[in-house]
């Protein structure tokens, strides 16, 4: 059952991980950052199988830091974007 | 292979990407980016060097891991050092570039008769 | 077995060296205003004498005092060592930074009652950082302990260069950010490779246990290039002549006489105290050689340039060129090794203090002139003669001409080619002196000459009596006697450097 | 009893690793951002729900268990919010283009 | 080869493409959300060498906080003109025959390390009793080198002086421009309210548990600093003033309680920095927690930049 749940984080890891292959694409930033947000929960689920399978104490506590920052990154490319849009409408060059 | 050999294999590949990023590109905070990358790969190999440290009963060398924490602190605080400096100069020049500049000081000497 | 070492009597004061200034740091921020620069400035004589107090305790011991932090003794925790060069080069820093300090007064005071300024406060925890830093860079005997320091080093010294907020100094500092973190971070990977191999990064356990493997020659090359990199020596000089010529005058003192030495001191460590058992891999000549390009080409293009802050940096590219003749010269077991390590020691002091001074010169003439124009410095000798006495004395060192410091470093390293043979290095000291010559002569014959020169402000005469002090200091060096020797002489491997050759 | 919860973990967790391939499908596949982005959401929050309903079982505490379960409340929230933002982002381009 | 070496060797291809796709891509934007995702991987990467302590803080300071400082940075400087100087081809080569004599060394250095490794495990286990601590990794980063710890907290406090020192003069004694946007989505808004009463709680948790299982003060403090991020990214609450001397007090109390104890060793245990027996696990979980907090207020600021804003304004 272990060596179930382990191949199946590194299917999930892979899988998300080949999700990348859109932020080659794009074609927008947007796309991009959905691209790393799913790796963020690919991530999670991986390292949750992996922490059931191989009982390596704090694999959770990863998972949990992952889960809480999961929207970190989405939200400051979402808010950064903003500010930039507002400073050329203050500054249009 | 082991995943330490793997890893190492990472490693050196992450610093070899990292320094040649660095010599190439000319934007400062691609060269940061560039710095970020060489700095995880150096880390991987203090990974390394922690993971083959394993003996009967502990599967890692605790002290290349604590090494690792610290650089990893350090390393942010230098990318907030240069952020800061890039974003003030792009503010007073109008653009953000390391390009040679002869100038010094305000050359008032240069301008009276 | 070093693994069983002790504190030493007297080891504590090397844990106050770093502490004091730490403290000083914290106090100052937290305080703020005015506080700062009271702190920097009344803590100066504090490290003055803790450093004294160190040179008395290695003297008396005759052999490097130790000091276990935290009880761990290494591998498991780190060791802080004191031999003869740390002790010198903490009092040579104790000495330049309060120097500085004072100098900086004018600029960087704040008025009673007023509020809190930027520049100042800055200053005077940047200047304080730059001692807490080279005083582990002094005294660390743990290799991440010393990249720690490294950093702290970079982290003062960078926002040092763009104090004056002008748009080119932050290009330059930003430069400077981009090498040295380049330079710390080659340093670490190479740490990072010899902890993997010997399983300790204290540097007396590594020199015991240190052997040849891949990973040991690639630690060596990658640790040299990053330290080369912070020390600025040619090709990787790029970034220092903007830095340096744009920083104000107390930080560029304190920036080519010291900080930079902070870097070359650990690649002296690196390679006579860890890496002795190295069989050569011709790192000495390749150092030697770069060393000798930096020479010419920094002495070349120094020349050339039309302004003084820039002239004096581009000389510190072309005076650090002069170090790299260490290993060459002060490596392996023979009779003239004493002189090529005794040289290469005298010249990082020599520099140090003819340096700092040139550069505080350079401030005054600034000052009093409104600009730093050579071509248009025509009479001010006679208005400034204090200053020009102060930038012909630090020249004086330079070029190597008795009496001065320059000249015992040179003339040792002269000694160290003849005897070994090495012929081109006495080359590369010949021209090099003669480049010298010209660049110090370019900067003193318009001044001497009678033209009338009318001064924006009169000149600071504590600032004149600084610079000169330091000037002189590097006059006296020259006189160093043999005891002076001696004591560098504490602590430096034996056995050791026969395995460079 | 236990093969039953075993049984159970394998469905799930199986299930679970399908959403996530449809996601990342999607992700490749989908023609637009907006589609991608709907689609996107509910499988990798599909996909590591399921994940932790199999986990739940070889959980040994109750405070692990809880633990899944506020990790997945975490993520639902991120993941909805993140929808929403970046869907408003989008529509505001939409809107200017 | 098993299926898990295939596994990790998927991994690794992955880790290197995205992170020469980062540095190779045109757009400045584009290439540090690849820097972000390539972060996440390293944190799984470091849970796959079993370093689940840099994992955290791979996860939180690498991913989270420098992927905020970045995409902010890139996002104000990618309407810049870029650098007219192109490197040449000739460059180009040189860099890379660099770039690949570097990696090939280091390489061939970590493959050729001696075998059996090094390992200091065995004494930093001995000497874990003496600090009462369970994880050895929290027990060398405060007690055995707690020198390296202590030092890299005043160079964070540098860092953020060094930050602030390149502010313009008129603004000193100001606040830091606002994180968020002028008017914060609602779902933002949402987030940061439901979010950072949560992160609070796990991350003091984190502190909490790090003296015996992975986590500890650094990761702790990285998840207190995101949560202040978030809430300061949804204008819950704003930069504060850099002359406040309650600010100031916060960044300096880590390292200044740790220097204060490490002062008082030589009259308690015998030298700077030692903790008298006994005494130890409860002074490291008080240093520590001086330590979280300055950690949760130095990260928000190096990420909110120099002052923009006169102290009136």
């Amino acid at each position: 059952m272990n060596d179930a749940l382990l191949v199946a984080a590194g299917v999930i890891l892979l899988t998300v991980g080949a999700g990348l292959v859109r932020i080659l694409y794009g074609p927008r930033e947007v796309d991009r950052m959905m691209a790393v947000q799913l790796l963020g929960t690919g991530g999670i689920a991986a390292l949750l199988l992996a922490a059931s399978a191989t009982k390596v104490a704090g694999v959770e506590n990863v998972a949990l830091g992952l889960a809480l920052l999961s929207s970190f990154a989405s939200v400051a490319f979402v808010t950064a974007s903003a500010k930039a849009r507002e400073r050329e409408r203050v500054d249009p060059r | 292979m082991s995943p330490s050999i793997i890893a190492g294999f990472v490693g050196a590949g992450l610093v070899g990407i990292g320094l040649y990023a660095l010599i190439v590109n000319p934007e400062p905070l691609r060269k940061l980016l560039a710095f970020n990358v060489i700095g995880n790969g150096v880390f991987l190999v203090f990974g390394i060097v922690s993971r083959r440290g394993a003996i009967a009963g502990f599967p890692f060398d605790p002290v290349p891991q604590a090494m690792v924490i610290t650089g990893i602190v350090v390393a942010f605080a230098a990318s907030a050092l240069a952020v800061a400096l890039m974003l003030r100069l792009a503010e007073e020049a109008g653009r953000v570039t390391l390009e040679a500049d002869k100038s010094t000081k305000p050359d008032e000497g240069a301008r009276s008769p | 077995m070093t693994s069983a070492e002790a504190t030493a009597p007297g080891g504590a004061l090397l844990m106050l060296a770093i502490l004091l200034p730490a403290v000083g740091i914290l106090a100052s921020l937290a305080l703020g205003g005015r506080n700062a620069e009271r702190i920097a400035l009344g803590s100066a004589p504090l490290s003055l004498a803790i450093s004294l107090a160190v040179v008395a305790e290695v003297w008396r011991a005759g052999r490097p005092i130790v000091y276990v932090v935290a009880g761990f003794a290494p591998p498991l925790g780190i060791a802080l060592r004191a031999d003869g060069i740390s002790a010198v080069m903490l009092v040579t820093s104790a000495l330049i930074l309060p120097a500085a300090g004072l100098f900086a007064r004018a600029g960087f005071a704040t008025p009673p009652g007023a509020p809190e300024q930027r520049g100042a406060l800055a200053f005077w925890i940047m200047l304080q950082a730059i001692s807490a830093a080279l005083a582990i860079i002094f005294v660390s005997g743990d290799l991440f302990n010393l990249y720690v320091a490294l950093e702290l080093l970079t982290f003062a010294a960078v926002p040092l260069v763009c104090v004056e907020g002008r748009a080119e100094t932050f290009a330059a500092a930003l430069r400077y950010l981009l090498f040295a973190l380049f330079g710390s971070i080659f340093y670490l990977l190479g740490a990072a490779l010899l902890y993997g191999a010997f399983g300790t990064l204290d540097i007396a356990l590594l020199a015991e246990r240190v052997r040849p493997l891949p990973a040991v020659t690639a630690a060596a090359a990658l640790m040299t290039a990053g330290l080369l990199a912070k020390t600025a020596l040619f090709p990787l000089h790029l970034w220092l002549p903007p830095a340096h010529a744009n920083a104000p005058a107390p930080a560029s003192a304190v920036l080519s006489g010291l900080v930079v030495k902070g870097s070359f001191f650990l690649v002296v460590r690196l390679w006579f105290y860890v890496l002795p058992a190295l069989p050569a891999i011709g790192f000495d000549a390749i150092l030697g050689a770069l060393g000798s390009a930096a020479v010419v080409f920094g002495s070349a293009l120094a020349l050339m340039q039309p302004r003084l802050k820039l002239l004096i940096a581009y000389s510190t590219v072309a005076q650090i060129g002069y170090l790299f003749l260490i290993f060459p010269l002060g490596s392996g077991v023979h009779g003239w090794t004493a002189d090529g390590w005794n040289g290469g020691l005298m010249q990082v002091l020599a520099h140090a203090f003819a340096k700092a001074a040139m550069f505080l010169a350079a401030g005054l003439l600034y000052e009093a002139l409104g600009h730093d124009r050579i071509a248009k410095f025509s009479g001010a000798a006679r208005a400034m003669p204090t200053t020009f006495l102060t930038l012909g004395l630090g020249g004086l060192s330079l070029m190597g001409l008795p009496p001065s410091g320059g000249f015992a470093a040179k003339w040792l390293l002269l000694r160290a080619s003849v005897a070994s043979g090495q012929w081109l290095w006495a080359l590369v000291l010949l021209v090099g002196g003669l480049l010298a010559a010209g660049y110090v002569y370019r900067i003193l014959a318009p001044a001497l000459s009678s033209d009338p020169v009318a001064l924006k402000a009169p000149p600071r005469r504590t600032g004149e009596a600084i610079a000169l002090t330091l000037a002189l200091v590097a006059v006296a060096l020259g006189f160093a006697p043999d005891s002076f020797f001696q004591f560098l002489d504490i602590g430096r491997p034996v056995l050791a450097t026969a395995g460079l050759q | 009893m236990s093969l039953a919860l075993d049984l159970f973990s394998a469905v799930a967790i199986g299930a679970g690793v399908f959403f996530f391939l449809a996601g990342t499908v999607a992700l490749l596949r989908f023609p637009d951002s907006l589609s991608r982005l709907h689609a996107l959401t509910k499988a990798d929050n599909l996909g590591l729900g399921l994940v932790v309903l199999g986990l739940i079982p070889r959980a040994g505490t109750p405070l692990a268990v809880l633990k899944l379960v506020v990790l997945w409340a975490l993520v639902q929230l991120s993941s909805a919010t993140v929808a929403q933002l970046i869907g408003a982002a989008l529509r505001r381009r939409n809107a200017v283009e | 080869m098993t299926l898990f070496e295939a596994l990790d060797l998927g991994l690794a291809a992955i880790v290197l493409g995205v992170a020469a796709w980062t540095v190779a891509v045109r757009e400045v934007f584009s290439a540090v959300i690849g820097y972000v995702a390539y972060g996440l991987l390293l944190a799984i990467v470091w849970v796959r060498l079993y370093a689940p302590d840099v994992a955290l803080t791979e996860a939180a300071i690498g991913g989270g906080v420098t992927g905020v400082l970045l995409l902010t940075a890139s996002a104000r400087l990618s309407r810049l003109p870029a650098p007219d100087a192109a490197p040449s081809a000739g460059l180009k080569i040189a860099a890379a025959a660099l770039a690949f004599l570097v990696a090939g060394a280091l390489a061939a250095a970590v493959v050729y390390l001696p075998d059996p490794a090094p390992s200091l495990a065995a004494a930093a286990d001995e000497n874990l009793a003496a600090t009462g601590l369970g994880n050895a990794v929290t027990a060398v980063l405060i007690a055995y080198r707690s020198f390296d710890t202590m030092l890299e907290k005043v160079v964070l406090v540098l860092a953020v002086v060094g930050v602030w020192s390149v502010a313009p003069d008129r603004v000193w004694g100001g606040a830091p421009a606002a994180l968020g946007p002028a008017t914060p989505d609602a779902a933002l808004v949402f987030l940061a309210r439901m979010l950072a009463p949560i992160g609070l709680v796990i991350g003091v948790q984190i502190f909490w548990v790090g003296a015996d299982e992975p986590g500890g003060a650094f990761q702790g403090g990285a998840i207190l600093a995101a949560m202040w991020m978030i809430v300061m990214m949804a204008r819950l609450t704003e930069p504060p003033r850099i002359g406040s001397g309650w600010l100031r007090l916060g960044l300096i109390a880590g390292p200044a309680i740790f220097l204060l104890i490490g002062l008082a060793g030589p009259f308690m245990a015998g030298s700077f920095l030692a903790f008298p027996a006994g005494f130890a696990k409860p002074l490291i979980l008080f240093i520590e927690a001086f330590m979280v907090l300055s950690i949760a207020v130095t990260l928000p600021l190096l990420v909110a930049g120099s002052p923009s804003r006169e102290a009136g304004e």
